[in-house]
């Protein structure tokens, strides 16, 4: 019998749902525009103080960004739990976890990585500079897969369940603060001139044991809420 | 001799000897908290440096230690009820939780109102204050989870699993916490005096007591209505002198 | 000491008895809540146990 | 070849059903029965490995089906409740992915065969959103023909069938058992396989 190698299942499920959010496009568009107004709004909050837009920027976007990961988290599993797919990834006669991490790298590539293309354009509007949007860039890309993969862990436990969105937000929002520390902490360091490496280092850390870990964890959670 | 746990981690049996406990543990605490009430006011002298405010002490330190303590217990017993599918850890874990989210609340609250004088203001980012807030929202997170999920024992393992994620997060929360606060220069007053009055000692170790024995004793009383509501079809319940009533 | 300047506690009044009273609060609310919560399961079982008392 | 011995299986602190025994080897037709609520689709996913029983052992070839894990998966098949395809696929996208995730590999020839054996014929390239409910039933049916799966487990597989595609499940479940397959399903409408006796499986 010929079995699916799991590189072949990680390329088949990643591609099932990258097909299955670009004929969903709409839902993608409104974590990218939530994001876009998150950000926009807080100039009109705080005043257009250019000193203090600039100081407030990493803070803000990071905030921004984590907000709009989880807005988009629900979708994460739940789809696929209402129609029955889901039953049917826990059979197949492969590990688990390599499923989940597949999926988790689909909901980034939909959720996260517009948010590191579009965050310079944003970093602008504060007036921030190049080296910054660099860093800015550089720090998004280590930290928005982890956000995905803790709201992994978030969506799987709450699949099912009512008010799941609130409920995952008040989860997972505590889980994600050394993320949002390392990630904002490492542009403002760049800004105030001090070293970035050991901000990113840690961050690219945190990655590492996410990485390690919460597809495993993710993968125990769903067989929990499946029973 | 060898005392056999699993007959007294049976919930039927444990019923009985929590409720044999519960008057002991909680006589004790109430004896100590006027003990310890009366040496923090009376017999410890007053602080050169925070004059009376220090009295706070007596009653956040407690509560702050035991908010943590619980934490880690509920997430312990929370583990055994996930690994090895023993029912009564499982409910021990859901009736630890309130208790300790209302210490954590009451350590901030108490926090709070000591930084007042001692900070001049109510609230600063504190490493310490930062993370006994997350604590809180960690127990929050525990009790909405379990509280959503209609099948209890869907509900006990999901949370059990949060409660082990979140005592792993912890210790890296509050490095971050911590080092985030340093960058920042932030609030630097420390809590004044390593060289405490011997009465204080005292009234801190009583209250702290006191305060144990009191989470105790709460938690058997709710670890006992917990048994009752998820064993209610079975036979011994409907045996028991007051509900025969 | 008289109670009077106990009960002012160096001007730290406010803050201290707003926390013993916060904790004493506390503990009572707990307390009640789990009493009431018993009362609530011994009701419910009362209840079911009429229930399978009725003969049909 | 599957042993089920001294089963209990619980919803939530609900006791469904206890000691509960039963073998099945190839070649063999189980109907599990019971009323509503008796524990039927419980059982059937507790054979699945989704939910954990409470107590007892399920064998496959003598062995826990927990410990088996993936081998076990290998050789079965399961359709519940849900459809589970995805309405924003075709039906062809939608075989070709369960199949692939069975770890079948399939090209799109066998699959369209399928389909149109199904009677699905013009409707391949539809997204599955404007078929019916019948339709529907009818791709997530699909997958048992592409699947070399030796047991089958499914539960309520008529609802929403017309009489014709009834008739063509008995000829499949007719077909799977004659090479040896196996097949456990639950249903309310009966089901008459030729040359078959059906086992019954009573849950009180």
């Amino acid at each position: 019998m010929n079995k699916l190698s799991l590189i072949d299942l990680l390329s088949l499920v990643i591609r099932r749902d990258l097909v299955l959010a670009m004929r969903r496009r709409a839902d993608v568009l409104t974590t990218l525009i939530f994001f876009v107004i998150v950000v926009s709004l807080f100039p009109l909050g705080v005043g257009p103080e250019m000193d203090m837009l600039r100081k407030m920027a990493p803070g803000v976007v990071w905030v921004a960004a984590l907000l709009a990961s989880m807005l988009s988290l629900g979708r994460m599993f739940s789809a696929d739990y209402l129609d029955g797919t889901l039953e049917q990834m826990m059979l197949v006669p492969q590990s688990l976890s390599v499923l989940v991490l597949a999926k988790i790298l689909a909901h980034w590539m939909v959720s996260g990585l517009p948010l590191v293309i579009m965050a310079p354009v944003l970093g602008l509007q504060f007036d921030m500079p190049t080296q910054a949007l660099w860093v800015l860039i550089a720090a998004l890309l280590l930290g928005t897969p982890i956000l995905s993969m803790i709201g992994a862990v978030g969506a799987a436990l709450t699949l099912g369940l009512r008010g799941g969105g609130a409920l995952v937000s008040l989860l997972v929002l505590p889980l994600c603060i050394p993320v949002l520390i390392f990630g904002a902490g490492a542009v403002e360091a760049v800004v105030s001139g001090t070293s970035v490496g050991s901000h990113l280092s840690l961050l690219g850390a945190l990655l590492l044991i996410a990485l390690v870990f919460t597809p495993w964890v993710t993968a125990l959670a769903l067989r929990i809420s499946m029973e | 001799m060898a005392i056999n746990w699993f007959k007294y981690s049976a919930p039927s049996t444990f019923y009985g000897v929590a409720g044999k406990m519960v008057p002991w543990f909680s006589w004790s605490a109430a004896i100590l908290f006027v003990v310890g009430l009366y040496i923090g006011f009376f017999v410890a002298p007053t602080d050169i440096q925070q004059s009376e405010a220090y009295r706070i002490m007596f009653i956040h330190v407690p509560a702050s230690i035991l908010s943590m303590f619980i934490y880690l217990v509920m997430a312990g017993y929370a583990a055994l009820g996930l690994i090895f599918n023993t029912r009564l850890s499982s409910m021990m874990a859901s009736a630890l939780a309130p208790t300790g989210a209302l210490l954590a609340f009451l350590s901030l609250w108490t926090g709070a109102l000591w930084g007042k004088p001692m900070w001049g203001a109510w609230w600063v980012w504190d490493a310490r204050l930062t993370s006994e807030l997350i604590l809180l929202f960690l127990y929050l997170g525990f009790i909405a989870l379990h509280a959503s999920i209609d099948d209890p024992r869907r509900a006990d393992r999901a949370s059990a699993l949060l409660a082990i994620i979140g005592s792993v997060n912890v210790p890296i929360i509050y490095f971050s916490v911590q080092w985030w606060n340093t960058l920042h220069q932030g609030a630097t007053v420390k809590f004044t005096g390593t060289s405490m009055h011997v009465a204080m000692q005292q009234g801190m170790f009583t209250m702290m007591l006191a305060v144990w024995l009191y989470a105790i004793a709460v938690t058997l009383l709710r670890v006992r209505c917990i048994i009752l509501e998820r064993e209610c079809k079975a036979q011994w319940v409907s045996e028991l002198v007051e509900v025969r009533r | 000491m008289n109670w009077g300047e106990f009960f002012f506690m160096n001007g730290y009044a406010w803050y201290i008895w707003g926390s013993y009273g916060m904790a004493l609060l506390i503990f009572f609310i707990e307390i009640v809540m789990v009493r009431h919560r018993k009362m609530l399961i011994l009701e419910q079982l009362h209840l079911m146990r009429n229930v399978e008392n009725v003969v049909t | 070849m599957l042993e089920v011995s001294n089963l209990a299986c619980s919803r939530g602190d609900h006791l469904l059903f206890s000691d509960l025994n039963f073998s099945l080897s190839a070649g063999e037709l189980l109907q599990v029965q019971g009323a509503n609520g008796s524990g039927k689709t419980s059982l059937l996913r507790t054979l699945c490995g989704f939910m954990m029983p409470v107590a007892g052992e399920i064998r496959w070839r003598g062995q826990n089906i927990r410990e088996l894990g993936d081998a076990f998966y290998a050789e079965m098949i399961y359709l519940g409740h849900l459809n589970a395809i995805k309405d924003e696929l075709n039906a062809l996208e939608n075989l070709r992915i369960s199949a692939g995730l069975a770890g079948c590999k399939v090209d799109d020839k066998q699959v369209i065969a399928a389909l149109r054996r199904m009677g699905l014929r013009g409707r391949e390239t539809l997204p599955v959103k404007v078929l019916s409910q019948g339709q529907r039933r009818r791709v997530a049916l699909a997958r048992l023909l592409l699947s070399n799966a030796s047991l089958w487990i499914l539960d309520e597989p008529l609802t929403a069938l017309d009489v014709g595609a009834v008739e063509l499940m008995q000829e499949l479940i007719g077909k799977h058992l004659v090479s040896n397959g196996m097949v456990i399903y639950t249903t309310h409408q009966p089901l008459e396989v030729v040359g078959v006796a059906t086992r019954w499986l009573a849950l009180s």
